[in-house]
């Protein structure tokens, strides 16, 4: 049984896109689900036969995942340099969608685009970093939500998600004007406000 | 409606009768029951293994998947060969099917009544008489046969290739999560419009422009909500001022506020307070287990 | 050295978010690459690793996946939060046509399926990269050819279109004689004209 556990973990955790928690192994057990100390345990077993694997066991805030090992990033990175995929026009759809519509959940994208999305595009997305899970609707299934992340500003040279192009069908802006009295603000602090920083 | 003489068996009787909902229940027609219904004096048979609720045709027909599909049920449904069909009748009764659908007013997408037009032409082909020396012409009825067949050839292995374990259904790829890396020679360049320009164009074809306009205002408040949502990844409660970073002035101060209603509204946060006129305090919605 | 080596193959199975081939991995040794038959062995001695863990090495169309042992399928179902998408009927008889009968347009599918087939169908389908046009046929209004994709064949865990199930036989037709009663076909002649085509 230990042994099958072993197995069973290191399946979540190389199938999960996120860290997974003891408590969700936990949970993905119907019936008799093992302990938290046989969880722990398989995880130290998990831990120690990663020695001479390309990945390694991290512990993160909110769980358990398997990384690839650091050591071994150039080669990652050659693998990703050697096929520099365009964007397809999926992609960038989707990419927008999440952007100008954040927090967003994979199925609300799916109801705008009026196509189902494969996961290995959202798995592409996180991949490079551009989009990240922050956090969970609360509907049932509890379905994932996403949003931009820094590198993805980066990328683009922008600093602020609002400084991405107005939407080409964008009324009139100067609305805005008339709910927010910015005139009111003084420049300088203006320019305080490039740095929202929240952590 | 009446004036299509419709009468569609016990259930349009069921309905007349109002009986309590408990009773309609017990009915429960599923499998066991036959329903008739009278189109235009023509009497026709629904399938026995599906239940029919009035003006909810549209549920049959979305169970098939086009007028082929619908006409080989129709001939399953008698046991019969693709090859033993009588077309006559099967027309026929495609035909009544597709008259009291249009009796209750049930858009029919334009394929099935394609069909129709096609077999009733079909019909006429046969009533004619055969020209003596035309021997080589194919039997009208074998068209029809040859159309069934060669479709239902796809049918089945569309079917088979349902059942193919496949990625994300049956079987996952399995995945770690990657080390710190740059690459050197960037993806391909992107240019910023066309992210705006994918977006439009979805919304365009989304037809819900309208709904989804988006300023930069917007913007403002859906990156804060992604940031308040992210930090509560960490901390389970945050202190409603803590949120607010006054060097970020009026419109810093506006925008937490707009992105923690919208959270709120989507039921993505809290808002609560362990004692009157104690400190607020903002926090996810529990995990249900 | 070997040793290194599977660590490196591992690693970049589990970064790539797609299949790996023998080439791919030739491609990240800036220098010094190892040959061919080392990466198959290579590759050979992380498949027998893989006994006892929760993940094997499949072989699919462009090249190599490791992916969760599929009887743990039902444990890493639990942790997905959203379920996969069901095809549609119409997606799957309309991808079934095209994987038998490439390449194929899509007037020729209407006319086997007896159904319009929408532009979002379409759209789907190449979005998700199953299926990719590879010309036009030489008739008015010169229609795309559409093909599947080695990633069509990958999804489905196949390494070629002749893998697929066999196509179900079309009876002849010519012993077809309306005049006369079906019972006076030998029913040995139907089982001949069994001629499975993939083309």
């Amino acid at each position: 049984m230990e042994y099958k556990l072993n197995e069973i973990i290191e399946a979540l955790l190389l199938s999960a896109s996120r860290p997974v928690s003891v408590e969700d192994i936990e949970k993905v057990f119907p019936e008799n689900p093992p302990s938290r100390e046989e969880i722990r345990e398989s995880l130290r077993s998990i831990e120690e036969n990663c020695i001479n694997r390309g990945v390694e066991l991290k512990r993160v805030s909110s769980g358990y995942r398997l990384q690839v090992r650091q050591s071994l990033s150039e080669y990652v990175a050659k693998l990703w340099e050697e096929r520099p995929q365009r964007l397809s026009k999926a992609t960038l759809e989707t990419l927008s969608l999440i952007a100008y519509k954040q927090p967003i959940t994979r199925g609300e994208i799916e109801e705008i685009r009026g196509v189902t999305i494969g996961t290995q595009l959202m798995r592409g997305l996180m991949d490079r970093g551009w989009i990240k899970i922050v956090g969970q609707r609360d509907v049932p299934g509890r379905p994932s939500l996403y949003s931009t992340t820094k590198e993805f500003l980066d990328y683009f040279g922008l600093q602020h998600l609002r400084e991405l192009p107005e939407l080409p069908s964008l009324p009139d802006l100067k609305s805005l004007d008339m709910e927010l009295p910015i005139e009111d603000i003084d420049p300088k602090e203006e320019v305080d406000q490039a740095t929202p920083s929240l952590n | 409606m009446q004036n299509q003489y419709l009468r569609i068996g016990k259930m349009v009787d069921t309905k007349a009768t109002n009986p309590p909902i408990e009773e309609e229940k017990n009915i429960n027609p599923r499998q066991e029951e036959m329903f008739l219904a009278t189109v235009q004096g023509k009497e026709t048979t629904l399938p026995e293994d599906l239940y029919v609720p009035p003006n909810a045709l549209e549920v049959l027909l979305d169970s098939f998947a086009g007028p082929l599909d619908f006409l080989l049920y129709l001939i399953r449904r008698q046991n019969l060969d693709v090859l033993d069909i009588n077309v006559a009748k099967i027309t026929e009764q495609y035909t009544a099917y597709i008259d009291l659908m249009d009796g209750l007013q049930v858009e029919l997408a334009g394929d099935y009544l394609v069909m129709a037009a096609y077999l009733a032409e079909l019909k006429s082909r046969m009533l004619l008489p055969r020209p003596e020396e035309q021997v080589e012409e194919e039997d009208p009825r074998a068209e029809l046969i040859k159309r069934l067949q060669e479709y239902e050839r796809f049918k089945e292995a569309a079917h088979k290739i349902d059942q193919i374990p496949r990625l994300d259904r049956d079987f996952f790829a399995a995945q770690a999560k990657l080390p710190e890396f740059s690459i050197e020679t960037p993806l391909t360049e992107v240019p910023l419009e066309e992210l705006s320009f994918a977006l439009a164009e979805v919304m365009r074809r989304a037809e819900q422009s309208q709904a989804h306009l988006i300023n930069l205002e917007e913007l403002s408040t859906r990156e804060r909500m992604s940031q308040i949502l992210e930090r509560m990844r960490n901390e389970t409660f945050i202190e409603f001022t803590s949120l607010f970073n006054s060097k970020e002035g009026k419109i810093g101060v506006v925008v937490t506020f707009l992105a923690i209603l919208e959270l709120l509204k989507d039921s993505l946060i809290e808002i609560v307070q362990s004692e009157e006129f104690g400190p607020i305090h903002i926090k996810g919605i529990e995990e249900v287990h």
